[in-house]
């Protein structure tokens, strides 16, 4: 048994996803597989954390609509967000009233969330349980940077928060739908980078150790899987991962294959430096493109690794490092 | 008239360089280098050098955070000058700065008239 | 991998900023900051009883009311990804940090959100100038008074 | 905002320029002809001087003086010792000598304008004022 690799015999089903977004992220190449946007960037409520609660509910009801299930069914709710105490994930949970977990992962929760919801479903303890996590462009910078509307300038290495929540609902092992066949917990990786406006290059390391471990793990290589894709190392984490992985002995043309979510979440356009970034960008893109690509049966197995960098503005004002991690969920579809 | 402009333009311009200079090659935060800034001002009006910069390029020298550093140091001299050490400690109590004044003035209508926007360009 | 050696790949993998770009675009911008400034200064000595002393007061007045109008619009921030140090280091810096930060902390209430809040960035930059000058007055008072300098 | 700038640029340009290129401006009749010689007398040669308009009166003087760009740094120096200067060359006089533009400004309307004797001691009474304010 490898060091936090965990199988799922029973192989949990993902059954439906909802996924949510602000207005910014219409403009994302991943927007046509989302189910809804929001014009205002708190979903019309009077601030941005209530916003971001609305947004984490509407993805859960989406989720269940989809399914036909109803919420009295929903044994668990996995979720976490970015916001102090996650209180919009707390909020939300109490407007759902299914038993709830919060979960801290910064922006890898969406892949935790996961893990653990399967985890339940395979040890017979879940009929249905809800996972995702979501964050809120507004919220999430005056909480780690400045306020909105300051007029700091922002390096290149600079990524931009992600407004959308994304939640599947993970049922007993059922045709037709993508499996959980495995997944890793990540280590938590400090190779001492201490720039809050480098992320990508504080969860690189992250990112390499989970998916050298995941696949050590299942005995697999990088070509065995249809689509390995990261959660936001932007545009500039992911050649430093790529860089990582063949100096690991990875082959260059499988290694090149990798992509990275937040990479491509905006497309070109420079005016989002580095790419996207947050809890809510894994959450959206793995929730609805994967899983579309793999109920579509364009693709067969798929390794997500969402990556995130646990800092707080504290430990960043105290000159601390960038302690990340990456959790990778391997998922497929027969 | 057109000169004043321009001694404006390049003396404000090469305040702004050093910032950025201290922003970049220094790694300071925006908070640290206008602390540092400010601090160089008023450090400046110690050695009397400040008021014949503001005499030489205006709005290029009263425009930039460093003056700020000036006006603070300016009051507390001319107490000191006035009324000796007590003075020092009036001066500090005297100084008002209309930079300071405005910005919580209209910080507080833009509170109520605003909502902080996250969308971008 | 250890910590150095990481360090080492991932800055020879990270774009540098250009600091003569950035400091081109600080020195256009904060000039063209301080033009404007100059130009509000004219204006009240042409055409009101200020001097060329007197007339700072209105000039920094007038320029953080069209701050606030930039901040509140949300165009301060896009001339400050822009300009760095340029829209920084004028006192349009100091008004956009207060005033973005009173928008901001206005769900938190006026009292505790707004009120607490407002000095949030900009804080710093009055109680290290405060202490700058008194330290300033002080030494120059010692030497005044030792005979070493003249006021 | 573009146009509200734009019509402040202009405002100004039309309010600052008011056609005055000659050297030494002063009063429009023939009085105190002496007195304004020795005022010519002491500015005219000096280097950091741009431009200077004086005014006299039998009890009152003001002297606006336009500094060169580049001797700016020390014009308050240089003020002090031009107002000295025209204070010994006028002793009975109220004397005012300002590098200040809004002294220069207000001195040119006054040259231009004919008024009386007790009128102009009013209006230097009030610019001297003025110009002693510190905020």
């Amino acid at each position: 048994m490898d060091q936090g690799v965990i199988y799922f015999p029973s192989k949990p089903a993902i059954i439906a996803s909802g996924v949510v977004a602000g207005p910014v992220e219409k403009k994302s190449v991943f927007a046509k597989d989302f189910d809804k946007f929001y014009d205002d960037e708190r979903a019309e409520e009077d601030s941005n954390e209530k916003g971001h609660q609305t947004m984490a509910e509407q993805a859960c009801q989406i989720a269940l609509q989809k399914a036909k299930i109803k919420q009295n069914d929903v044994d668990f709710l996995m979720s976490g967000d970015l916001v102090n105490q996650m209180t919009p994930s707390n909020f939300a949970a109490a407007t759902l009233q299914i038993p709830y977990i919060g979960l801290f992962s910064a922006c890898a929760t969406a892949v935790s969330s996961v893990i653990i919801a399967s985890l339940l479903t395979e040890l017979g303890g879940s009929r249905y349980a809800l996972a995702g996590a979501g964050s809120q462009h507004n919220s999430v910078e005056r909480q780690f940077r400045y306020p909105v509307e300051y007029g700091g300038q922002k390096p290149g290495t600079a990524q931009w928060t992600v407004t959308a929540a994304g939640y599947v609902l993970i049922a007993k092992g059922q045709m037709n739908s993508p499996v959980v066949e495995a997944a890793t917990v990540g280590k938590v990786i400090d190779l001492q980078q201490t720039d809050p406006f480098h992320m990508g290059a504080a969860m690189a390391p992250a990112a390499c150790d989970t998916i050298t471990r995941h696949l050590k793990g299942r005995g697999q290589k990088l070509s065995d899987y249809d689509l390995i894709m990261t959660g936001d190392l932007g545009k500039i984490g992911l050649p430093i991962l790529k860089e990582m992985l063949i100096k690991e002995g990875m082959a260059k043309q499988d290694v090149q294959k990798i992509r990275d979510a937040g990479a491509e979440y905006y497309g070109d356009d420079e005016s989002f430096l580095a790419g996207a970034s947050g809890a809510g960008c894994s959450a959206s893109v793995f929730f609805s493109y994967i899983l579309k690509q793999l109920n579509e049966k364009k693709m067969e197995r798929v390794l997500a690794i969402a990556t995130g960098a646990l800092l707080s503005p504290l430990t960043v004002q105290q000159n601390e490092s960038i302690p990340c991690t990456a959790h990778a969920v391997e998922i497929s579809m027969k | 008239m057109l000169s004043s402009l321009i001694m404006a333009f390049i003396v404000g311009g090469l305040i702004c360089v050093i910032g950025q200079l201290l922003m970049d090659i220094g790694k300071l935060t925006p908070a640290h280098t206008l602390t540092i800034l400010v601090v160089a001002g008023a450090i400046l009006d110690g050695f009397n050098l400040y008021e014949p910069l503001i005499d030489f390029a205006g709005a290029g020298a009263t425009i930039p955070i460093t003056s700020f550093g000036n006006s603070l140091t300016h009051g507390a001299i001319a107490e000191a000058e006035k009324h000796g050490w007590i003075g020092v400690l009036t001066g500090m109590f005297e100084v008002t700065s209309s930079g300071i004044s405005a910005a919580i003035l209209f910080g507080m209508i833009g509170a109520l008239i605003f909502h902080s926007k996250g969308q971008h360009p | 991998m250890d910590a150095k050696q990481y360090d080492h790949l991932q800055q020879s993998l990270s774009p540098k900023p250009s600091i003569l770009k950035n400091c081109l675009k600080a020195f256009l911008v904060g000039g063209i900051i301080c033009t404007i400034g100059q130009l509000i200064t004219f204006f009240y000595i042409t055409y009101f009883n200020f001097t060329e002393k007197t007339a700072g007061n209105p000039t920094v007045a007038t320029i953080i009311f069209l701050t606030m109008l930039l901040t509140g619009f949300g165009v301060y921030k896009k001339i400050g990804q822009f300009a760095g140090a340029g829209s920084a280091v004028p006192v349009t810096g100091f008004g956009n940090s207060v005033i973005s930060a009173a928008i901001e902390h206005k769900t938190e209430g006026f009292v505790l959100g707004v009120g607490g809040n407002i000095f949030k960035l900009a804080g710093s930059v009055i109680v290290f100038g405060v202490t700058a000058a008194f330290v300033v007055a002080l030494v120059k008072l010692i030497l005044v008074t030792m005979g070493v300098a003249n006021w | 905002m573009k146009k509200g700038l734009l019509l402040l640029v202009t405002l100004i340009l039309v309010g600052c320029n008011n056609g005055q290129t000659s050297f030494f401006t002063t009063n429009k009749d023939s009085s105190h002809k002496d007195q304004r010689q020795e005022i010519e007398q002491i500015v005219k040669d000096d280097q950091h001087i741009k431009r200077v308009t004086a005014l006299l009166t039998d009890n009152a003087a003001i002297v606006g003086i336009e500094v060169k760009p580049f001797s700016k740094w020390k014009k308050r120096q240089y003020e002090k010792e031009w107002q000295k200067e025209i204070e010994k060359a006028l002793p009975q006089k109220d004397v005012l000598v300002s590098t200040d533009l809004k002294i220069m400004i207000e001195t040119d309307k006054l040259a231009k304008k004919q008024m009386g004797e007790k009128e102009l001691d009013k209006k230097i009474k009030e610019l001297k004022e003025l110009s002693e304010e510190e905020t």
